[in-house]
């Protein structure tokens, strides 16, 4: 059974007369060249690129990096005083969850993971349904359908078939809708991952893929996630393109994810972006980060702080000055401001609600259960309206 | 359209199945056909035959393999208006889509309070006795019942396989759809020409009138309690037999109205015994109707074990006579 | 080796499963702990604290997400002699692992006629009552009961908790070992120093003796059964409890024994109710206690709906008052 | 929200001062060009490279092939003798089949799938063991650790991370093994081949990944599975090397999964090799390959065929004559006709081992129940050793 092929000997005979041939099916269906993603994250800020860039848009998109730190602060605050049950916060990721929803067209999907409220928000999204998951008193807070964003997903990577069924859909249906879903480097790693985006090239559906590389899975940091030069080299497996940006870079991500969403709604198929960036809180607020990251490598990417790349690219060409970053932060103020006020409400909640939407019609089953939770309620007295949390008894 | 059935010749259930998917598949193009070999090859049980031939790839689709691929781009199909009606190709394949089936596709509905129905068919040939090697025989029906947000339903007969298939593609929630592999080649002299109604999910029949015990099972061992029914007659025991066609939702109704009038209850199935859907049923007709019950409900399943060898398997199965078994241990002395 | 306890606090459950682990990680070198962020985190809940420090990240890793992937390397890790020690996340995040799990986990012994056992832990914290975000609090104990092949072992108490783990990763054969969040902060006045004896798997306890009726019980819901109890001497009900401990293998005789003395039996668990745990316990009480009976066994379970919001779970969760209220429908009037 | 990078102007201001740097945290850990496949199938028979093979190697390899193809086509007429109840053939695949088991040493391990019944015959297996699952007297025949061969594997790619965690263990245990899992071009699509790869990556487990792409998944063409310019180009977004082998060129796959195993050995880990072939028989027994697949196709795969290249490579060399031809043939034979003689015997099954080995010891449920079934075959007259099929009554 065994047999060493370091035996290496001559060969009686002739060389061979005739000439190899590739097994017959064998075609090299595309060049992987064009696949490979840059040997390093593609950046706009502090080149000369910068200059062919929208200057609307570059203050379009301080503007909402503002607005977004000032509502990852507020959301972590809320968490602090018990408003919201648990946040994941995505300060140091601002530029990606803009960028993310900038590059959409109206008509477009957004599929988000729990991380991206943000992106959710910037798309129009209403804050606090935007918080409604993590306040607690539903699951998803909004109706999907109305700024297309689909529920902020915990299921790691689950929300990337989705997304690809949903573009297919779309083209099935002759609409010219792009789906943008985002999922973490951790995410990467789960068999969704593979069959989303093998499913998405296969079928040529208009979708792009955001991996938010931010360094971690909670507590797992990269190397021990995966030995690929970049995550975006992922992509060359499936047959479409990879695309490396420096996620702190707006300006990058924003014209990468937008290449990327043009090349899918002309129908040349999905792309795989992994954006570089960096999580500068812990996991959520119950996680402590102290236990498997130094202050340095924080402090590093504090220095490379998308809203600071941003803010010293508009001033030095003159385009921001200290009225204007005012005016920023005030703008964000306000809306903190309003966030804060209305998640201080105490959200009203109807009990009987556990039973609506289980089914199109609830069966017998549960109308006699929802008859005994009700039976309950009246005999304790319960006004139905207590949003406390799980006192079991 | 091609008519792929004879109009005369009795049906199978296979063509039964066949039928509901193309009349649906022609009247609705929302409803869209997906899974592994469903297209060119029509399914390796060929029940999906001629569908990519008549409606086309896009209506038909031979997806790459991947079954939480196959339920998950499924689910974004649903999320834009879409009917998608997935293939399994074997009850234990179904395993690797569970994540999506339970985290998502049970609960889009009730997570996004309403806003995302999941209108989708879950085909899933299942159970045993076709000689098939490991992995290919799985009563998988517990892991769907203990799903809160799916429909489960299974058909027994010909006209059912139609009359099912048609309403769970027409139902707005997502309904697991269990064919008994066994009973594909049953036939029925039913016309394909002339299909039979659509029936309701979440209605039990009465196969066989009794009045000695009932019999309460579904799928791939109605036939086998329909033969023990009239075994049993030579002991002088007068044999209902409910079909229930949906385990969920459960006809409490139909199942106890039949128990509360013969006093006793074998549960029958294939599925493993230990957490089996008998379990359920058999609690909760105690609880409706112990006033009634001459004897315990029991219940006749598979054995506790990992599905068997094919050489093996008809001492796993539940059988005629382990259903005589059970029935002669119903406490006759003790009663009406 | 490090002591991370103290020796005269008392300790949480979370602190007497990571003492079982280190116990059993110091007596036997094939003994490995595997997850997500179970090693320099010590694990979401802190359960795997100081293991990876201790012992090295070879013997505690952490590991890429993928739970199929960690459940499947365990299975080839097992097949060259080690003993894994595998950590869900959260319940929910155990259903990716689900194949694996069904298919090869439960089913390799039998498969291989013995040759390639698969002694193994799959640890899940499961349960609700903590205020999680959906996919964080569900009860998926029927999806494990109902798969031969596999052990189900849940502990309600601290020293259980070391006792149950010692023997689960002792046991030569896989077990699903269910974690009660909500209890994982549960104290008790137990020296880690002098940790309890191994309880052994599959014997239920009886954690409160009476004589009125019996609530089969286990993991979360203990604690509100004798609560309940106590509550119940009010109403002249002298409850007797029974914690499982060990789904399968089932206790039959504990059970039965305490259900025949006293006539009526309520099963609470968390878990939905319909195709849940409560069905297979009252099914089998009634088979074989049927003439002890006094009234129909009843269940008190969670609600048949995806597992609801932090802010509405008090009212999906089986509480005392639930349990009483199913009491006092246990037929008093009627009997003994 | 919407913002088009189309509109380009001229930006005010200098070009930026600073320069931009890569983000802190980010380095490549790999250079992606050693983990390119090959952009043709690697061959080695009608080369010059065939010189520095080990004659002992080729007829061996040529002799094992023969035997193979023998074996297929005997368990194939076993099929339609109603003696097994199921046979997936690997007729055509014999090279990759073959030179997987001549590939690894005695104290490595095989982790074949359904159709690879053949390799673990190649590796040393008794052949009917090797037939048990597929007869349907048991599901795994043998003892697994005897030649270290695992359960022939249905679930498709599940296999995969048993290889993984199995070589991971050896390598912790400080024993020099590899692993070799075999898997078809379909199960590539799969979640589970997608998490095996990367833990193998991240663990540097000693282990090769062997993908025969037959072109098939049952009915499904390779074009509908995948978009990716080779299944081997998958090798890089784990970072591990992809190769791509012709896999009806016997010689090339032996020396492509022989460097493979060897760089396993010394440390180098998992490597991802794509053997290029075709199935010539149908799925299995029980599929009709004229349904998805013309005659044309068929036949210019038979003219590529592994036993063909090898033949005329062996004869040009003078290392095969008619005699050599006859003696292979022979051996093939009289493995055959042993190989049928004994699978005409009607296995002697005891249907209590139901409840043999579900648990280490039996529980009290199980000892009920074989109670149940002994005290029915009782009542039967049943003699316990009755082989025919699922007859349900
Ligand atoms: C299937 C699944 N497994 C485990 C978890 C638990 N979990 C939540 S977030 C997380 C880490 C995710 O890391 P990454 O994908 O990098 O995203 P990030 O949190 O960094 O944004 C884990 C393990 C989950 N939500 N889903
Ligand atoms: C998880 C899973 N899904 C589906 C199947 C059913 N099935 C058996 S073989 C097969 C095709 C496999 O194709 P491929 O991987 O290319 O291997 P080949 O049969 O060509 O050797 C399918 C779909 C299975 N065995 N496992
Ligand atoms: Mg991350
Ligand atoms: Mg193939």
């Amino acid at each position: 059974m065994k047999q060493s092929s370091s035996t290496v000997q001559e060969l009686p005979g002739a060389a061979s007369a005739y000439r190899p041939t590739p097994p017959p099916a064998w075609k090299p269906r595309t060049d992987p060249a064009p696949l490979l993603p840059e040997a390093e994250p593609h950046r706009v800020l502090g080149t000369d690129a910068v200059a062919t860039a929208d200057p609307e848009l570059l203050r379009r998109l301080y503007a909402e990096l503002v607005r977004g730190r000032r509502y990852n602060a507020q959301a972590t605050a809320l968490t602090k005083q018990g408003r919201l049950a648990v946040y994941p916060s995505s300060t140091g990721q601002e530029a990606c969850e803009v960028a993310a929803a900038l590059a959409l067209e109206d008509r477009d999907w957004l599929f988000p993971s729990y991380r991206d409220t943000l992106a959710a928000v910037a798309r129009g999204l209403d804050p606090v349904q935007a918080l409604t998951l993590l306040r607690g008193d539903w699951h998803t807070g909004y109706d999907p359908h109305e700024h297309r964003v689909a529920p902020l997903c915990t299921p790691l990577a689950t929300q990337l078939p989705h997304a690809v069924g949903l573009a297919h859909a779309a083209r099935l249906k002759g609409d010219d809708v792009v789906a943008l879903a985002m999922v973490g480097d951790g995410g990467t790693s789960e068999g969704d991952f593979h069959e989303a985006l093998n499913f998405a090239a296969v079928w040529q559906a208009p979708v792009v893929f955001l991996v938010q590389n931010n360094g971690f899975a909670i507590s797992v940091p990269l190397a021990k996630q995966t030995a690929a030069p970049s995550l975006a080299h992922k992509a060359v497996g499936y047959g479409m393109p990879g695309r490396l940006v420096d996620g702190n870079d707006a300006v990058a991500v924003h014209q990468v994810l937008s290449e990327a969403v043009a090349r899918a709604r002309r129908g040349g198929g999905p792309t795989l972006v992994e954006a570089v960036t960096y999580r500068i809180d812990a996991h959520t607020n119950a996680d402590d980060a102290t236990r498997y990251r130094g202050d340095s490598e924080v402090e590093a990417w504090r220095a490379h702080d998308p809203i600071l790349l941003l803010e010293r690219e508009l001033t030095e060409r003159g385009m921001l000055d200290e009225e204007g970053k005012r005016q920023a932060a005030e703008a964000a103020e306000t809306m903190a401001a309003a966030l804060r006020e209305r998640m201080n409400a105490e959200p009203v909640l109807d009990p009987m609600d556990l039973f609506a939407h289980v089914y199109a019609e609830q069966t017998a089953q549960l109308r006699e259960q929802a008859a005994q939770l009700r039976a309950e309620l009246d005999a304790a007295g319960d006004d139905a309206s207590a949003g406390t949390e799980g006192d079991v008894r | 359209m091609t008519t792929t059935l004879a109009a005369a010749k009795p049906a199978t259930m296979a063509q039964a199945l066949q039928r509901a998917m193309r009349d649906a598949m022609a009247e609705d193009p929302t409803v869209h056909v997906m899974g592994e070999d469903v297209g060119t090859l029509g399914g390796v049980f060929r029940v999906t035959d001629g569908l990519a031939k008549e409606f086309g790839e896009d209506r038909c689709t031979d997806t790459p393999l991947a079954e939480a691929g196959i339920l998950g781009t499924a689910v974004g199909m649903a999320m834009y208006g879409l009917r998608p009606v997935v293939e399994m190709q074997f009850d234990a394949f179904a395993y690797p889509a569970f994540e999506q089936l339970i985290s998502h596709v049970s609960r889009m509905r009730n997570r996004t309070r309403g806003a995302m129905p999941m209108p989708m068919v879950i085909r899933v040939p299942y159970g045993g006795g076709i000689g098939g090697v490991e992995h290919h025989s799985d009563s998988s029906e517990a892991y769907y019942m203990a799903t809160p947000g799916l429909h489960v339903v299974t058909p027994a007969t010909v006209e059912d396989a139609y009359g099912l298939l048609r309403a769970a593609i027409a139902s707005d929630d997502p309904v697991v759809f269990l064919e008994p592999k066994r009973l594909y080649w049953s036939k029925a002299a039913w016309s394909p020409e002339a299909p039979t109604a659509v029936e309701p999910i979440g209605k039990a029949v009465v196969r066989r009138t009794g009045r000695s015990a009932t019999l309460v099972t579904y799928g791939p061992s109605v036939p086998v309690c329909l033969e023990a029914a009239e075994a049993a007659q030579a002991e002088g025991w007068d044999l209902e037999v409910v079909d229930l066609r949906s385990l969920v939702p459960f006809d409490d109704e139909t199942v106890c109205a039949s128990v509360r009038r013969t006093g006793r209850a074998v549960v029958v199935h294939e599925s493993t015994g230990f957490g089996g859907p008998g379990g359920e049923i058999a609690a909760r007709i105690t609880e409706r109707c112990f006033h009634h019950l001459e004897a315990p409900v029991l219940r006749v399943a598979g054995f506790d074990i990992p599905y068997p060898p094919p050489m093996l398997e008809r001492h796993h199965l539940p059988g005629v006579d382990r259903v005589l078994d059970a029935v002669a241990r119903l406490q006759w002395e003790a009663g009406s």
